[in-house]
């Protein structure tokens, strides 16, 4: 993430304090709310791309809560070089996984990426994500229809020294 | 240690603000000796980033015609100013002390 | 101008390792520019693999995907010589696609 | 602001203070002598860090840190910087108005020769760095020069540095006063203190390479230019030799110099002296 010190930072700041706001309102929906379609469908997840925070992406994608499980393997570095270039990868020994997605959750935006896997398609992804800041990163996998996640904390901030 | 005392004890003489409200004829004076100064630096080439900001800074209060703060900020210009011609003229031999031989 | 996709695809006999680096900018529309002014979002959101007419994978995107997007997967039932067939749409409606071998 | 510089201040004098007295033997050198310096300041490392080999001191922070080094081999299989070498390479063939081509210009069509840059021109006295050389061929051939911290400068440069890759790195002082001079200017900016945190460049990267600076770690100075130019994901783009010395500039709040001024040329002309015999890795992606 580009530093963007001064006015920015302080307005993104404004924007999370607003969005947590908001989510306390969100709390008592109905947990019945349709679930989304399976998301091995075609069409762009624009909706659960639109949630602030990680719970309702989850839920806005795949439409179900996850348990963890250490069959899913996420790696993150534990201080990332940059916050704008993360390698993230996750592997996982899980069979008939048809979606791999990872979650940022100090992101504005949590979901960060979901990927489908047709058949045939071996169970693990790597990929380069951006954190704004110090985040729980969450890897959740879609094996048989149930959901399974891993998550890391990344320590993110900014370099140089002065400026 | 005792070069380090010097440029501090620099720099905090020229924050000292004067008391009665500053003037345009003495935010004038402030500003061309500050100018003067930075001039200096940079002919050294070693001319800092908040000398050139802090310089800005005076002449745009002078134009809001806020005279006091231009002042005070063409005071704090000047002793940075001064500061980096010190840093230039005092490490003409002080590098040597950091040099791997 | 070379296409914006670079993809390396390598095939040990069963698994085909595929690697994908793309040329885009991903703005997310938060960041300001030197003038102070918002650069809109620019980014990809559906990066598609395709092998012998199937959709093998396919990414959906957001804004946290860094500039310049890399991608590295593997999957089963492809030979080497076979087609990759690799194509992203942006947000803008922008998009590229591009072939290539299975080394 | 001002509080911190200032307590930043007071403490860096402390520790030069006690670097200064634990550094080696202190002798008059008034004596310019390039290979005694190189000597010494490879030794320097190699006593510093026993346990990073000669070689490694190229990859800069990587060296310093296991888990910086694993994050960045990955990103070394499908590196950032391909597209400007991409870029490089087809600008590089791509003739002038004129015809002729950057080829035309270097030794050995320019391929593998990063490793002498920059030398020293006994016809016009001074420093000839690999940039200054690729602007003066454009000019000589009717074309426009680019800008040394942007992005063709760079694509240019990576390309010529790819070609070199592994190569030791051989830098010549001619036996000509005016060489030594220069040696000995690079030495002599590389090691004063500038800007208000009054920070030197040996400050930085002879006293504490390895510890961080934020989010970043500290590459040591030897061998810091061979991977140059580099894709830094802080600025995620490319960044030219020139880019990088006027961003350290302005981060110990030092207004830059013009690029490739004098002491520019100088101090890479030393920086890349002391690193002979130690590989061209580059264009590097560093963080």
């Amino acid at each position: 993430m580009t530093t963007t010190t001064g006015p920015l930072a302080t307005r993104r700041l404004i924007l999370q304090g607003a969005a947590s706001v908001a989510l306390l309102g969100l709390g008592n929906l109905p947990f019945t709310a349709s679930p989304a379609r399976a998301a091995a469908n075609d069409k762009y997840p624009e909706e659960a791309f639109r949630q602030k925070n990680e719970a309702d992406a989850i839920k806005a994608l795949y439409g179900k809560t996850a348990e963890p499980s250490d069959k899913v393997r996420l790696d993150a570095p534990e201080i990332a070089e940059n916050g704008g270039v993360v390698p993230v990868s996750v592997t996982t020994t899980l069979d008939k996984v048809s979606s791999i997605s990872f979650f940022v959750a100090e992101n504005p935006y949590a979901l960060a990426a979901s990927y489908k896997l047709a058949e045939g398609a071996i169970p693990a992804v790597a990929n380069r994500l951006k954190m704004a800041k110090t985040t729980k990163l969450v890897a959740i996998v879609e094996a048989d229809g149930k959901l399974y996640s891993a998550s890391k904390e990344v320590k993110v901030t900014v370099g140089g020294c002065g400026g | 240690m005792k070069r380090t005392l010097a440029l501090a004890m620099l720099l905090a003489l020229g924050l000292v603000a004067t008391a009665r409200a500053a003037n345009e004829a003495d935010y004038k004076a402030a500003y061309t000796a500050a100018e003067a100064a930075s001039k200096q630096a940079a002919g050294l080439r070693n001319q800092w980033t908040v000398t050139v900001s802090t310089l800005t800074a005076a002449k745009k209060a002078a134009d809001g015609g806020d005279f006091d703060r231009a002042t005070a900020a063409a005071k704090e210009a000047e002793a940075l100013a001064k500061a980096s011609i010190f840093q230039a003229t005092s490490e003409k031999d002080a590098w040597k002390a950091m040099e791997i031989r | 101008m070379a296409s914006s996709i670079r993809v390396r695809a390598t095939s040990n006999g069963d698994i085909t390792e595929v690697q994908a680096l793309i040329q885009h900018p991903m703005d997310t529309g938060l960041v300001k520019d030197p003038k102070g002014e918002l650069i809109p979002a620019h980014y990809i959101q559906q990066l598609k693999f395709e092998c012998n007419g199937k959709d093998v994978f396919v990414a959906d995107w957001g804004t946290a995907v860094s500039k310049d997007p890399y991608v590295k997967f593997s999957f089963k039932g492809a030979k080497k010589g076979d087609e990759l067939k690799i194509s992203w749409t942006d947000n803008q409606g922008a998009s590229d696609t591009t072939t290539a071998k299975i080394a | 602001m001002k509080t911190r510089s200032a307590l930043l201040l007071g403490s860096l004098s402390a520790a030069l203070v006690a670097f200064a007295l634990t550094s080696p033997r202190v002798v008059a050198a008034d004596k310019i002598d390039p290979v005694a310096d190189a000597k010494a300041f490879q030794n320097f490392f190699f006593k510093k860090f026993p346990n990073v080999k000669h070689e490694d001191f190229v990859n800069g922070p990587y060296s310093m840190n296991a888990d910086l080094k694993r994050q960045w081999q990955e990103k070394e299989e499908f590196p950032p910087y391909e597209f400007a070498l991409d870029a490089g390479k087809e600008m590089f063939a791509t003739p002038f108005k004129n015809g002729k081509t950057y080829a035309d210009c270097f030794p050995d069509g320019g391929i593998g020769i990063r490793q002498n840059y920059p030398y020293f021109d006994t016809k016009e006295g001074k420093v000839v760095t690999l940039e200054l050389a690729l602007n003066r061929c454009r000019e000589a051939n009717g074309e426009a020069p680019y800008s040394y911290v942007k992005d063709e400068m760079a694509s240019l440069t990576a390309y010529m540095a790819y070609t070199s890759r592994g190569k030791p790195m051989d830098i010549k002082i001619p036996d000509d006063p005016r060489a030594l001079e220069a040696f000995e200017n690079g030495k002599r900016y590389f090691y004063t203190r500038r800007g208000q945190l009054n920070f030197s460049c040996a400050s930085c990267h002879v006293q504490s390479p390895g510890e961080r600076i934020r989010a970043e770690t500290l590459a040591p100075a030897l061998g810091i230019l061979n991977a140059m130019p580099i894709y830094r994901s802080e600025w995620s783009g490319m960044g030219t030799i020139s880019r990088r010395f006027a961003t350290c500039n302005s981060q110990t709040r030092a207004v830059p110099l013009e690029p490739q001024s004098d002491e520019y040329r100088d101090v890479e002309y030393f920086l890349s002296y002391v690193a002979n015999g130690l590989p061209i890795s580059g264009p590097g992606a560093r963080p």
